[in-house]
């Protein structure tokens, strides 16, 4: 309980913090989603028409329709649009300036969200190429991905 | 999924941990920093409504029969009856209390709403509507502003308040 | 459709922080304004909806406690929307369409300056892929912000001209939150918040509440010289991935400014809920509004931005013009989730 | 569009997942669309079919997913069509079903799906709903310590015995056992079982206790065209309201609330019923602590002010009784907060439209459908016929 109590004029204040340590069931296709990650590969699904949705989802977000046919997709593609975090805030994945990106990768017809460590906000440009970095330790998560980076 | 040669025979993932965590500055609000200054005081300060003529104890800023502010300060004792009560023997995520506790609805002498408080100094099993108990402050160097100021209430051992002097609240 | 309009409209002033009241000391005074000013008794009202959202303040169950605001006894016919609370006029509408109540009131808040906005708007996001990396408000913003750059439509100068026009509209308004003379030429010289965004790109973290009375039919003449009657209301939702949306059609305004017939006559001015300077960019082209409507006369949010209410002022704002004789046709639209993914279009006219 | 007035609404498509302490099989996308998938097909629909979508649930700390309707609105078909979230409190489930209803009885929209669901097995109930609030010590616990003192003056002002909150958790558990979507099934269960069980908050006692649970509800209003067009027995709405008052005010009675009554006098005289412990069928009842069935039975206007507990007692509300209450297994057999309220309106439904498999009550034209929320202070309820009003 706070109690550390700091007082504005005639009403007073007190830090509050609401904190959980969720944990979510994540039903079969993003958990093979997350176990891709793990393992070290990135799942897609197809929809009808055979597009392929990055990250995969249970249902295509325009109709609805249940959707299970999964396929792997390439570690490498093409950023559709970006954001320079000039200062990042504490809770970002980086500690330095970096892109948040939407990432269509090879093989994929969506883009996903990731950063780009691309070091300097010159080096970011929409179509420019990026490949996936994985993280040390891998434990099926999102941050498995540690990043994108410039290709080449 | 069986295409996909690299998830063929793993341990699929069926959960992921999403801790968050967000941190507010919590304000408590005219009412209750005027009700919380006077615990600083070991005072317990209602506030009458001009509206219906009650008086709300914690005050919470409005009367929520009329929908209009309670400005008039009005001083209540630190004793009063139980309404009725609870004793709570289950456990959760972020509890401060030793289980088994009594939480108790106090109808404050001079209020017109019960409030929550503990129950000690007495079996549990003793506790029932009627007793007349008084609040137990922490000391005086501890005092701040916080409801916790009052640790528990105890009974005084006068005669239980005849049912009438409470009726309106149980 | 049964004739509905806005016959009442109240605000609290809107600032940074309002530390000095709790949520239901910020309503009261409002919910008290927005009836004596036309002299309505609450026995009056048969049916009341609001618009909060606990997240912001960090409570749960925060739209309980304002409920003792607004003197809700003997007990009343109320409903809540975790929304903008425009959608709790939607929801009020559509009980005015069912006949059988003739006043209805709305209400919505927040205090957003507990927490830290962009961090707890993090949590509105897909809670697998999206917010364990939490990602900002402002970027998200950016990502959206830029994809529209690309298409070579806008600059950020012209962004850098909303923002001033927004904030010296302002000026004219007393509970706007930002407001003043800024010239674009300087402010684009600023450094970047989130490339392509600056500090003038994105609206102000605002506490505040606003609350409106609608009357049905001869009720609402009754009770405004001149009511702001509601000739369309429609609302849209995209998909929330932005990996899957067409982020610089907003397809949920189009379609739901289609459905509302913005189109279908001339618009004397617009209060567009656009938070982002170059969400006005977008919000005009999905509403096909041309260079000759005046947008956003209050400022919009980007002078003030109550998170939960920002859609109802604009919907309150665009109907203080009409009651007041100062337009015969307007439109006001709220969004809210990342990156507009949720649009309400409300078209409004004098008679 | 229509034209002015209410028209009618009919419920042509239920559906509801298997509620269960954990749902780790699926996501929380999975979890809604399990009832939502459920409630098209048993109308006939696809998602495509649907013109709207309003969906509700509780404080949305449970998940820890601020306004969680933003992200499911793909899951559920909404992508392009007007969404509504709905939160309030305990009886949102009910409001949500209301909501959705005036979407047709308004004329806006002729099919409308409507969805309530709580994935509480994220985090952790009592947590959600404890959460710090500073200046106060954290006394309550949870729902079940705010309410034990009032079931206690219930007791004490009803001299009802005490083994009338034992007779109801064993009627409804057993009820339960013929819901095959219930998360409790305890075959064994006895009264004996119940009164030995731990006192959680006295006077509530562990197996008095609704349980905390994943699921959802979803199901598919319709106007009239649609419904009379529809193959199965559509429940017709007869009448729905909503009553709130504050939670806390001077003399407030919070056992016997007046927003409950008032709220089931409006429902009943909308559905033209002036004695409804005879015309009604049968009640689904929000009761998640068993004491609470006494207690509704008198704010609903079944039994006089202090005679509630002789209905449980005479079992008046067991399935063979003249006033069946909570066949499903109610509260006390599933959970999931933010459903749980439409859980009642849609089991409701099922009665009237004679798909409530084991737990039907013979014959069933007219039933009511309840919730309730907050410090007993939210009320919805809805009266479902058979018959067209």
């Amino acid at each position: 309980m706070a109690n550390t109590n700091s007082s504005d004029g005639e009403v007073l204040s007190a830090p509050l913090t609401i904190e959980y340590p969720f944990r979510r069931s994540t039903g079969p296709i993003l958990g093979a989603f997350f176990t891709g990650l793990r393992e070290g590969v990135v799942v897609g699904v197809k929809r009808s028409d055979g597009s392929v949705l990055v990250p995969p989802s249970e249902y295509d977000p325009d109709t609805a329709e249940a959707l299970d046919d999964l396929v792997e997709v390439g570690q490498a593609g093409k950023v559709t649009t970006w954001a320079w975090v000039v200062k990042p805030r504490e809770k970002h994945p980086l500690d330095r300036p970096f892109a948040w990106a939407l990432i269509q990768l090879d093989g994929a017809d969506t883009a996903m969200l990731h950063i780009v460590d691309a070091g300097s906000k010159d080096r970011m440009k929409t179509g420019m190429r990026v490949a996936l970095q994985w993280a040390d330790e891998r434990v099926g998560h999102i941050n498995d991905i540690k990043c994108f980076v410039p290709e080449g | 999924m069986a295409k996909i040669q690299a998830l063929e025979g793993v341990e699929p993932v069926t959960m992921i941990d999403a801790p968050a965590r967000l941190d507010y500055t919590f304000t408590a609000g005219r009412a209750t920093s005027r009700f919380l200054k006077g615990l600083e005081k070991k005072k317990l300060l209602g506030e009458r409504s001009a509206a219906t003529g009650k008086v709300y104890i914690p005050p919470r800023g409005a009367d929520p029969v009329a929908g209009v502010p309670t400005d008039e300060q009005v001083e209540v004792a630190d004793c009063g009856t139980v309404t009725s009560f609870c004793v709570v023997n289950v456990k959760f995520y972020g509890q401060a209390m030793e289980c088994p506790y009594v939480c108790a609805l106090v109808l404050l002498d001079g209020a017109d709403v019960a409030m929550f408080g503990l129950i000690q100094e007495m079996p549990y099993e003793d506790v029932h509507p009627g007793l007349r108990v008084e609040a137990v402050w922490v000391d005086d160097n501890e005092l701040s502003t916080t409801l916790e100021n009052i640790k528990y209430f105890r009974p005084t051992g006068q005669e239980d308040a005849p049912l009438e002097t409470y009726k309106e609240h149980v | 459709m049964r004739d509905v309009a806005v016959v009442s409209f109240a605000q609290s002033e809107h600032a940074r922080a309002l530390p000095g009241v709790n949520e239901v000391e910020m309503l009261m005074p409002v919910i008290g304004q927005v009836r004596d000013q036309i002299g309505l008794d609450k026995s009056r009202v048969g049916f009341t909806c609001s618009g909060s959202t606990d997240y912001l303040a960090g409570q749960a169950f925060s739209f309980v406690m304002t409920l003792d605001g607004i003197g809700a006894w003997p007990p009343i016919s109320e409903s809540h929307v975790e929304m903008d609370a425009a959608w709790a006029l939607y929801e009020a509408w559509v009980k005015l369409q069912m006949g059988e109540i003739d006043v209805a009131m709305v209400y919505g808040y927040s205090k957003t300056s507990p927490g830290d906005l962009p961090d707890v708007l993090t949590r509105q996001l897909d809670p697998y892929c999206y917010a364990p990396l939490w990602p900002d408000s402002v970027s998200l913003a950016a990502l959206q912000a830029q994809a529209l750059l690309d298409t070579g439509s806008t600059s950020e100068r012209e962004w850098a001209e909303i923002a001033s026009r927004s904030r010296a509209s302002a000026k004219n308004n007393p509970n706007a939150q930002l407001k003043g003379d800024f010239d674009p030429d300087v402010i684009l010289a600023d450094e970047y918040l989130v490339a392509p965004l600056r500090k003038h790109d994105c609206p102000p973290i605002t506490d505040g509440a606003a609350a409106i009375i609608l009357a049905a039919d001869d009720t609402a003449r009754e009770l405004s010289k001149r009511p702001a009657w509601i000739r369309g209301l429609e609302h849209r939702i995209d998909a929330q991935s932005l990996g899957v949306r067409d982020l610089v059609n907003v397809k949920s305004l189009q379609l739901a400014g289609s459905a509302a017939g913005v189109s279908t006559g001339k618009i004397d001015f617009a209060e567009l809920h656009a938070p982002f300077t170059y969400q006005e960019v977008l919000a005009k082209r999905a509403l096909g509004l041309g260079a000759d409507v005046q947008i956003n006369p209050s400022g919009g949010a980007l002078a003030a931005n109550p998170m939960m209410a920002a859609g109802l002022v604009r919907i309150g704002e665009a109907a203080d013009r009409i009651m007041a004789g100062e337009g015969d046709r307007a439109v006001a639209t709220a969004t809210q989730g990342a990156c507009m993914q949720q649009n309400l279009v409300c078209v409004l006219e004098g008679e | 569009m229509a034209t002015k007035g209410k028209h009618r609404v009919a419920v042509v498509g239920i559906g509801q997942t298997k509620h269960d302490s954990a749902r780790n099989d699926v996501s929380l996308a999975g979890l809604v669309r399990e009832a939502a998938s459920r409630a098209l097909e048993d109308a006939g629909m696809t998602w495509s079919d649907i013109d709207a979508v309003v969906i509700g649930k509780a404080p949305d700390f449970f998940e820890g997913v601020m306004m969680p309707e933003l992200y499911l609105a793909e899951a559920l078909g909404a992508t392009g069509k007007p969404m509504l979230r709905v939160h309030t409190a305990g009886s949102v489930g009910g409001s949500t079903a209301i909501v959705a209803s005036s979407l047709v009885q308004g004329g806006i929209h002729e099919r409308v799906l409507t969805v309530a669901f709580e994935k509480q097995s994220e985090s952790e109930a009592m947590w959600a709903l404890s959460l710090p609030i500073p200046f106060q010590p954290p006394l309550v616990a949870g729902a079940g310590g705010y309410f034990a003192p009032y079931i206690r003056s219930y007791m004490a002002r009803s001299k009802a015995p005490s083994h009338i909150g034992s007779l109801v958790a064993l009627k409804d558990r057993q009820n339960g056992l013929k819901n095959p979507y219930a998360h409790l099934h305890e075959p064994d269960i006895t009264l004996e079982s119940i009164q030995e069980s731990m006192m959680l908050w006295d006077p509530i006692r562990y197996a008095e206790t609704c349980p905390s649970s994943d699921g959802a509800c979803a199901m598919v209003l319709v106007g009239e065209k649609t419904a009379d067009a529809h193959s199965k027995q559509p429940a017709w709405v007869h009448g729905t309201a909503m009553r709130s008052e504050p939670g806390f005010f001077a003399g407030r009675d919070q056992v016997n609330p007046r927003g409950g009554q008032d709220c089931s006098s409006d429902v009943y005289k909308q559905a033209g019923i002036t004695n409804p412990r005879k015309e009604i069928d049968c009640a689904e009842i929000y009761v998640p602590f068993s004491w609470f069935e006494p207690m509704w039975m008198e704010n609903l206007h079944f039994a006089d002010e202090g005679a509630g507990w002789k209905m449980t007692e005479e079992g008046a509300t067991s399935m063979t009784g003249d006033l069946p209450v909570n066949c499903s297994g109610g509260v006390l057999c599933s959970n999931p907060i933010g459903a749980s309220g439409m859980l009642r309106f849609a089991e409701s439904a099922m009665q009237v439209r004679a798909q409530a498999g084991e737990h039907q009550v013979d014959g069933a034209r007219l039933a009511l459908g309840h919730a309730y929320g907050g410090a007993s202070q939210f009320y919805s309820m809805w009266i479902v016929g058979a018959d067209k009003p």
